[in-house]
């Protein structure tokens, strides 16, 4: 099976999605002649031409606004935005569009789109470069959030969100591009949306995460077996609808949870999951859940990153502070 | 500012031109589209007053420019209205009772089922045109002869939104028209206050393609403009920015009041260049209508006004389930359960869909 | 002492501090002549002249960003948005600048500046003028985010937050404009921004509310005593940052909590509270937190505004719920 | 396109007149800024890639569009950068050390204690020009002669915030310069693909000001405009835009491959036409500068960079709980807390406040 990063499963899938279907274009800055500045879509233009991969000008809400038009008319919009951190000109568009044309007009148009955008922190960047704002897009209804943390679920939730009939806010963990290469099928297959991941099973306590943080979070579980903790790790990957049951099946086997993300922490998506989780587990908890979490601080620059950022040790404390509550 | 008609109602030197190549019936179905939407309009007013209907934005004084630019689509055409033109979205297509259910809170009235080609009202200003830029961008795509219509406001040209879609209209070339309604005022702001320009057509040369300037209250010349830059765009020739001066004679909405910021002197001005009457005086000095059809006309559309308020009152009320159709087109499960939530409390049947 | 609603609570604050500080700008689209589309500014153009209440043109990128420049000079913009919904199109000039300006700067420039905003349903209005999207900006780090209840707190708290050094959004339910007129004193005071207030005392269960919900809880917290239940209401009044103490005091006593907010329930505020409440006060819970929220739906149209709009009947089963839990 | 200095070092007609009036004092400050800037970017393009700072936008070939523009500034006037124009702020006032600790990710470096008039550069398009709006509406409120200038490039023009921000300051006829260097590209996306209008100037006229062309790798042509748009914008003539032509040399940042999108040819071009040699060589021509005062100056401003960088390497490093200093002006408890776990975690003094 050949082996890819990221970068390379999410380019993958997006020139599988162009061949599939003629009516599916990719809109972005840069993402033609340049294949996006992180080459997600190197070469796509090449392939499929200026109509299929499309050159925008510097316009977010262009982008977005535009992509609405080319809904209606039965286009399959692929949007990518450089940055999650700007996104925001294109918010309007996207909240008071995007997320309700499918309700306002009673499904005579569904807004099938796909905005595609790098998150999160960890590779040093300059400023709003490193927002991991997931939590505005989760809380808009009428649109889906999902979040890989690996190449191999890269390419099928994309596919999946590609062919979903509604909006699918499809959010990149930049410090996972190039991060590691994994076996990734060559064929079409989707991951359905909706459906966390359970990637470590353990009866002492649950690690619930999401993108960036579903590696370090791993390598706190390996670290803890060492003192004899077995961690439970679910991966959410879709933000919202997000599975509540997979969840709540953990947290009644172990009773103990905690919930790490890079975002802010207060209303980061940290919250919902705690507040989910008590309202449907609530005599199964030994403790209360904890949030290791970025602080409600603006994303820092490089040189204080790391201290924003959940990290192993941090992670590592929570645990134990958990088990020994 | 070009013109056909005059306030008195007269031929200009152009209008003369125009008038000798339209049919009588284009001649009288633009009339007729006026008494229509005039009535229409007036009896929302009366409704939302008595509390009948919810706070309404009249279009009253501006039917010229919605029936003239409206009635120059064909089917095919896209129209993105705001909250004040569902006039032309009438005449695109758009049944009353549809537009009532709308000015009731009830969003079933935004369904076409796809047989007008228009979104419903754009309430946040100026993001429309992205959309019409959107759809006409699809239509030269798939190389196929649709225009996309956007109307708006003199205030919507100050948001980030209306430079945007002109922009990348421009660069693509493409074919939709922006007409800009210049009705002086963007609820109390006058232009004046609202834009570096004197007028909103000298925002055309920043987008490199034509700006026209129209009486916005003499259908003939809107008809005209708008049937025109339509057949242009159609053959390649890109986008066009019409503005047309007209004036809004009622409030902004029915909790809006005038008196606050324009004076009495200058309502009564625009009163006397109204549409309505300027054209009707033509077609009857013209012989193409008579008093009594004209009488006639205005009683069957107040007919036709109160029979659509009838089916809308007569008509079943959704379930509270409604709330949660067309959110997606599956409902999450998490949805589900919440909606669960709506059909306990209320006794509902969970599986009725309103459609 | 005077008596007063909402509004005329909130036209007397923007008059003493136009008085009371020759900086203090108002900005926003009709503020001026109009006096605002609920007349909160009415008069006040007449008196300070238009170089001081502002009639900004359409366009609210434009009345934030302008606000930043005026506020780098030393002025003190206080904005209208005219409705919550229409807040999107100056979401980036809030989220990427007035939120970080003065981390940014590193104190070289505080934003001292109120944004205001009308919010929420109740009055049947047409599409995204009840939006009660709150969350958003109290997830933003780097700002503040203020909901009065009633005619006298809006008063003191528009003037802390005017008085406050940093950026405060201050959130105006619509439906509670003209609702209630109270005893409002004529002179200045303050009420600190940060303290929730206890508006009922009870040991069988805490209401935790703010905004247009409060009444609403309160009618319910009456009715319950018919059977017998002393409810404890708390309203937040101040979302972030928010009385994190009080809150915790009173489920210390009560053991039972409901959260009401008519924003849609995945990642509303009442995530964060019961968040926080089971970090805090896990050992004191006897049930879930429960939350009466808006359905995850698209702010509805007046016809269904009721079914998502928490009422009395909710409230009140809700608490059975958690009492019986 | 006004210019005063062609390619090759001779001035233009228009150019002598400028140089008549000009002391020997500014044209060799123009001279020496152009030369510490260059030597700064330069330096810093090979730290970037060896990773002693994080990514660069590095403004090599756009020194003369930097240096004319800020240096016709005086103190009291605001200037707004991008990520590219720190070469500006240095000449408005930041020191080089400052600049270098941002590159370094170092939040500290932001800090002008007032002594210059600038906002730290702004990351997202467009929308510091509203910012210069607000200073410069504040100036007219105040009735102080300050203006703001405005930095931004090319792609800019197609956000909507370059739209807001050029339609309220012609409407207050406030005193801001718009000045955009258009390098031709955003990114890898020529102006050609971003825009409507194939100049940037054209679209002054939507706004109601004027829009000069200069070439931008020319100093003194950029000096001039800038200062005599100033000169008028202070007597209260309102805003203008400046179209800078000019050509970055490097790569977008140091993250960019530039060859993906532009022609070597392309690229070669312009390096004939780069601003610090043609500068170079008027100077020497003239007699104002000698080839060893060039090599001495040169020597000296590298020597500047790398002791810049010394003192930067060698300042303390801020503790973890900076991240929390200058969040809000009084931190709320909850952030306490917050910050109280990060000095648990590491060890600091929690009273600590870097300064
Ligand atoms: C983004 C946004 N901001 C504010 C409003 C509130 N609002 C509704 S109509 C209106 C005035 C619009 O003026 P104009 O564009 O001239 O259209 P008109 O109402 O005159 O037809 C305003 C400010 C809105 N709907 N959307
Ligand atoms: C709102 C926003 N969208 C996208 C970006 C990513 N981005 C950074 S620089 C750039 C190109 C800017 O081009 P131009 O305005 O011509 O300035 P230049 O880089 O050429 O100096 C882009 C797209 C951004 N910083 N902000
Ligand atoms: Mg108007
Ligand atoms: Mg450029």
């Amino acid at each position: 099976m050949p082996v890819s990063n990221m970068i390379e499963s999410i380019r993958d899938a997006l020139g599988i999605a162009l061949a599939a279907d003629d009516d599916l274009l990719i809109l972005g800055e840069d993402v033609g002649r340049y294949g996006g500045v992180f080459r997600a879509t190197e070469g796509l233009q090449e392939r499929y031409g200026p109509d299929r991969v499309i050159d925008m000008p510097l316009a977010e809400s262009s982008i977005i606004g535009a992509a609405i038009g080319l809904a209606l008319e039965g286009y399959k919009p692929v949007c990518e935005i450089q940055f999650l951190g700007f996104l925001y000109p294109g918010f309007e568009q996207l909240i008071s569009h995007v997320s309700r044309i499918r309700y306002r007009t009673q499904g005579d148009y569904g807004m099938s789109m796909v905005i595609r955008a790098p998150m999160g922190s960890g590779v040093k960047s300059h400023e709003l470069h490193s927002d991991s704002f997931e939590s505005f897009y989760v809380h808009i209804p009428g649109i889906k959030v999902v979040v890989p943390s690996n190449p191999y679920d890269a390419k099928g939730l994309l596919l999946a969100a590609i062919d979903d009939p509604d909006p699918v806010i499809f959010l990149e963990p930049t410090a996972l591009y190039r991060a590691e290469r994994e076996e990734v099928p060559a064929e079409i297959y989707q991951i359905p949306l909706g459906a966390a991941k359970l990637v470590r099973e353990g009866q002492d306590l649950t690690m619930i995460a999401w993108g960036g943080m579903v590696p370090v979070v791993k390598e706190a579980a390996v670290q803890l077996v060492e003192d004899q903790i077995q961690c439970e790790i679910i991966d959410i990957r879709s933000l919202y609808p997000f599975d509540q049951d997979l969840i709540v099946q953990s947290v009644k086997k172990t009773g103990r949870v905690i919930v790490v993300h890079e975002a802010p922490r207060t209303l980061g998506v940290g919250a919902e999951v705690a507040a989910m989780i008590q309202e449907q587990a609530f005599l199964f908890l030994e403790a209360p859940i904890m949030r290791v979490t970025g602080y409600d601080v603006p994303t820092p620059l490089g040189a204080l990153e790391h201290v924003n950022r959940p990290d192993v040790n941090r992670i590592k404390k929570a645990v134990q502070q958990v088990l020994h509550y | 500012m070009k013109q056909c008609v005059t306030p008195t109602g007269k031929l200009t030197a152009y209008g003369e031109q125009i008038w000798s190549k339209l049919s009588i019936d284009i001649k009288k179905e633009l009339w007729k589209w006026m008494v229509r939407l005039r009535a229409y309009d007036q009896q929302c007013m009366v409704w939302s007053r008595q509390g009948k209907i919810l706070t309404y934005a009249p279009y009253f004084g501006q039917e010229a420019s919605q029936v003239g630019s409206a009635f120059a689509l064909q089917p095919q055409d896209w129209l993105f209205p705001t909250y004040r033109d569902h006039g032309a979205a009438i005449v695109h297509g758009l049944p009353m009772k549809h537009s009532l259910f709308y000015w009731l809170g009830r969003i079933e009235g935004n369904r076409s089922g796809g047989k007008w080609r228009a979104l419903p009202a754009s309430v946040p200003i100026a993001t429309h045109l992205l959309h019409a830029v959107g759809t006409a961008w699809a239509a030269t795509l798939r190389n196929r002869p649709t225009v996309s219509l956007a109307l708006f406001g003199d205030g919507a040209t100050s948001e980030g939104d209306f430079h945007e879609a002109c922009n990348l209209a421009g660069l693509k070339q493409l074919p939709v028209l922006f007409f800009c309604q210049n009705n002086r005022y963007a609820i109390s702001t006058p232009f004046g206050e609202q834009s570096a320009t004197e007028t909103v057509v000298e925002k055309a040369h920043a987008y490199g393609f034509p700006g026209i300037r129209i009486d916005g209250n003499d259908v003939l010349v809107v008809y005209e403009t708008v049937k025109h830059a339509a057949h242009k765009a159609r053959l390649g020739n890109g986008p066009v920015l019409i503005e047309a001066l007209t004036y809004r004679l009622g409030p902004h909405t029915m909790s809006d009041l005038p008196q606050r910021y324009r004076m009495m002197e200058e309502e009564r001005e625009w009163n006397a260049r109204e549409p309505l009457q300027r054209y009707q005086q033509l077609l009857l000095d013209q012989g193409v209508l008579n008093e009594q059809e004209v009488q006639e006309t205005k009683r069957s559309c107040q007919q036709q006004v109160l029979e659509s308020m009838n089916q809308v009152l007569h008509a079943a009320s959704p379930p509270n389930t409604h709330l949660f159709a067309h959110v997606f087109a599956v409902l999450p499960r998490d949805l589900k359960k919440q909606r669960n939530e709506v059909v306990g409390r209320r006794g509902m049947d969970a599986c009725f869909e309103y459609d």
